[in-house]
């Protein structure tokens, strides 16, 4: 019983993941300018990867194969997952950071600049 | 314990939705406007290979595919940052 | 696009249509055909490697590992040895002078994250290497995996905190020159051995042949507890020894590389 | 037997490696040719994965998209970023 639930919920996070992965593709078409595209990075590395390795966790844990190949696509899975929440938003802050302070890539459409209202350019 | 022929219904709809997302990126690589464009779509791009690595593994029943996605993992970050010092020391000089 | 000459085009061209020439002809030729006697040579290796009653076994289930070590184990040592020549002769030229310690990549997230991050790229790496005779992966696969780390704390901390933690320039030397001097230990002691019995041997041999050679390497060893312990020989030491040195070259390099174009500015 | 879906992928990322080793060729910004050519590496990735060569897979990614790139962005800090 808890397999099949196991099964359920895995192969639903997965493609709810597709999905996400999906929507930030097209985000990033979209939306004009790079700091914009930070915001579908965000749910495409997000929402779409570590749901989607979390739920492949978990869909490969209640399958009937044997146990090698079961545990060690579960561990591959958890650690890959593990790494890419700690370094995906790590990596996409001190990009935009760089970006920012060097002026490489413009925010423009610009109404408002706060950060350089308050000198921490 | 749940028959791995249930994967047939399951996996080649998720890789391909992951597969379209994929190339999506990989164009917006070649395509992007500015370098911290391209860098983010790679970032991105890297995460959904990481995902179709696992799913091809679980495809082929073979688990010493999968080994190839923590290399992938960790190298994101380091990516960024070379690329962040480089673009905030470039602009000092 | 515009001010490239026509002449470079034209070579573009003519290299590409060489290029299909030449596999068109060799094909036609069959001299690509991979073939030993009748077996092609993939799978005489697939074959032959991961089974114990042929003459030119491994004991080891992954093939790869065992044709760069085993089979090929003569490449792969001058492949290790060329690449520290280059980067002892890289540090000759350059000379590692002072440099400045402050990180321009460096915010409080960036420093949290690459000390939760160190010793999980670490693990990651000592388990590719070490069980690289079982599982794709081996020396250098996991040597490079490790370098990930120093590197993520040279960008973020600056050089000092990495000379800090042990990764002195000196130190990397050392290690890599007697992980390399250690590697031709390990592939030459067979052939000193069958010389001073007078038994003929092989260099880089690991395992014994028969009607050839018969002295080698001990595939397993058994455990106190009845257990069996596989290390294929010269396999898992050799892979050790590799994940040593390429792990320390490359962190020689990228400390080089550093050092050479931040002490400019 | 390969599913088509992999077959569709690779062939994909073999095409897009074939416009990525082109547009490297006239790209004028150096930094922008180093990281297609870090993109490169994972197009090949993929097709060796879809063949089955964890080994070269592994190393692939280590040297080609991690050392090489970095090695090359800190060589391009000592030099010009764009060509004449």
């Amino acid at each position: 019983m808890i397999d099949v639930l196991l099964f359920v919920l895995g192969s639903s996070l997965m493609v709810l993941s597709a999905v996400l992965s999906l929507i930030g593709a097209v985000g990033f078409l979209r939306f004009r300018n790079f700091f914009l595209r930070l915001h579908s990075a965000t749910v495409g590395s997000i929402g779409g990867g570590v749901y989607g390795l979390v739920g492949l966790a978990l869909l490969t844990l209640s399958l009937d194969v044997p146990g090698y190949l079961k545990y060690y696509i579960f561990g591959v899975a958890i650690v890959s997952a593990a790494l890419v929440v700690f370094a995906s938003p790590t990596g996409s802050h001190i990009l935009s950071r760089a970006a920012y302070r060097s002026g490489e890539a413009a925010p423009r459409p610009l109404i408002r600049d706060k950060l350089k209202e308050a000198g921490l350019e | 314990m749940v028959d791995p022929s249930l994967l047939n219904y399951v996996l080649p709809v998720v890789l391909g939705v992951y597969g379209l997302a994929y190339s999506i990126y990989s164009i917006v690589v070649l395509r992007g406007p500015t370098v911290p464009d391209m860098v983010l779509a790679l970032d991105v791009m890297t995460v959904d290979l990481i995902i179709i690595y696992l799913l091809i593994a679980l495809y082929y029943e073979s688990p010493m595919l999968a080994i190839g996605a923590i290399p992938l993992a960790s190298w994101i970050l380091l990516l960024d940052f070379v690329v962040a010092k480089y673009l905030l020391e470039v602009r000092k000089k | 696009m515009r001010s490239r000459g026509a002449l470079e085009e034209l070579g573009l061209v003519l290299s590409i249509l060489l290029g299909v020439l030449l596999t068109y002809y060799l094909v036609r030729a069959d001299v690509v055909s991979l073939t030993y006697g009748n077996i092609p040579l993939a799978n005489l290796y697939l074959r032959a490697v991961p089974d114990p009653s042929s003459p030119f076994t491994s004991r080891s289930p992954e093939v790869v590992t065992s044709v760069i070590w085993d089979q090929r184990g003569y490449d792969t040592y001058f492949e290790t040895s060329v690449l520290f020549i280059a980067i002892i002769g890289v540090l000759y030229l350059a000379g590692l002078g002072g440099g400045q310690g402050n990180s321009s990549v460096s915010t409080v997230i960036p420093r949290v994250i690459a000390k939760i991050l160190f010793p999980v790229i670490v693990a990651v790496s000592v388990s590719v290497a070490l069980h690289g005779h079982l599982t794709p992966g081996g020396g250098f696969q996991g040597g490079s995996i490790f370098a990930v780390a120093p590197f993520l704390y040279l960008l973020v901390f600056g050089r000092r905190m990495l000379e800090g933690k042990g990764f002195r320039a000196n130190a990397l030397v050392f290690a890599r020159s007697l992980a390399v001097f250690l590697i031709t230990v390990v592939g030459s002691i067979v052939l000193v051995v069958g010389l001073l019995t007078g038994v003929p041997a092989f260099l880089f041999q690991n395992q014994p042949k028969p009607q050839l050679s018969p002295i080698g390497y001990p595939a397993y060893v058994v455990l106190p507890w009845g257990g069996i312990f596989l290390f294929s020989g010269t396999l898992m030491i050799l892979n050790v020894l590799e994940f040593t040195a390429v792990s320390t070259g490359f962190t020689l390099a990228l400390v080089i590389i550093d050092t050479v174009t931040g002490g400019r500015e | 037997m390969t599913p088509v879906i992999i077959l569709l992928l690779s062939a994909f990322s073999a095409v897009m490696a074939l416009i990525a080793t082109i547009k490297i060729v006239y790209e004028r910004d150096v930094l922008k040719a180093i990281i297609i050519s870090g993109v490169e590496s994972l197009f090949y990735s993929i097709i060796l994965a879809s063949f089955l060569a964890p080994d070269l897979l592994i190393a692939y990614i280590a040297v080609g998209l991690g050392l090489n790139s970095a090695i090359l962005l800190y060589a391009l800090r000592g030099g010009e970023r764009y060509e004449e």
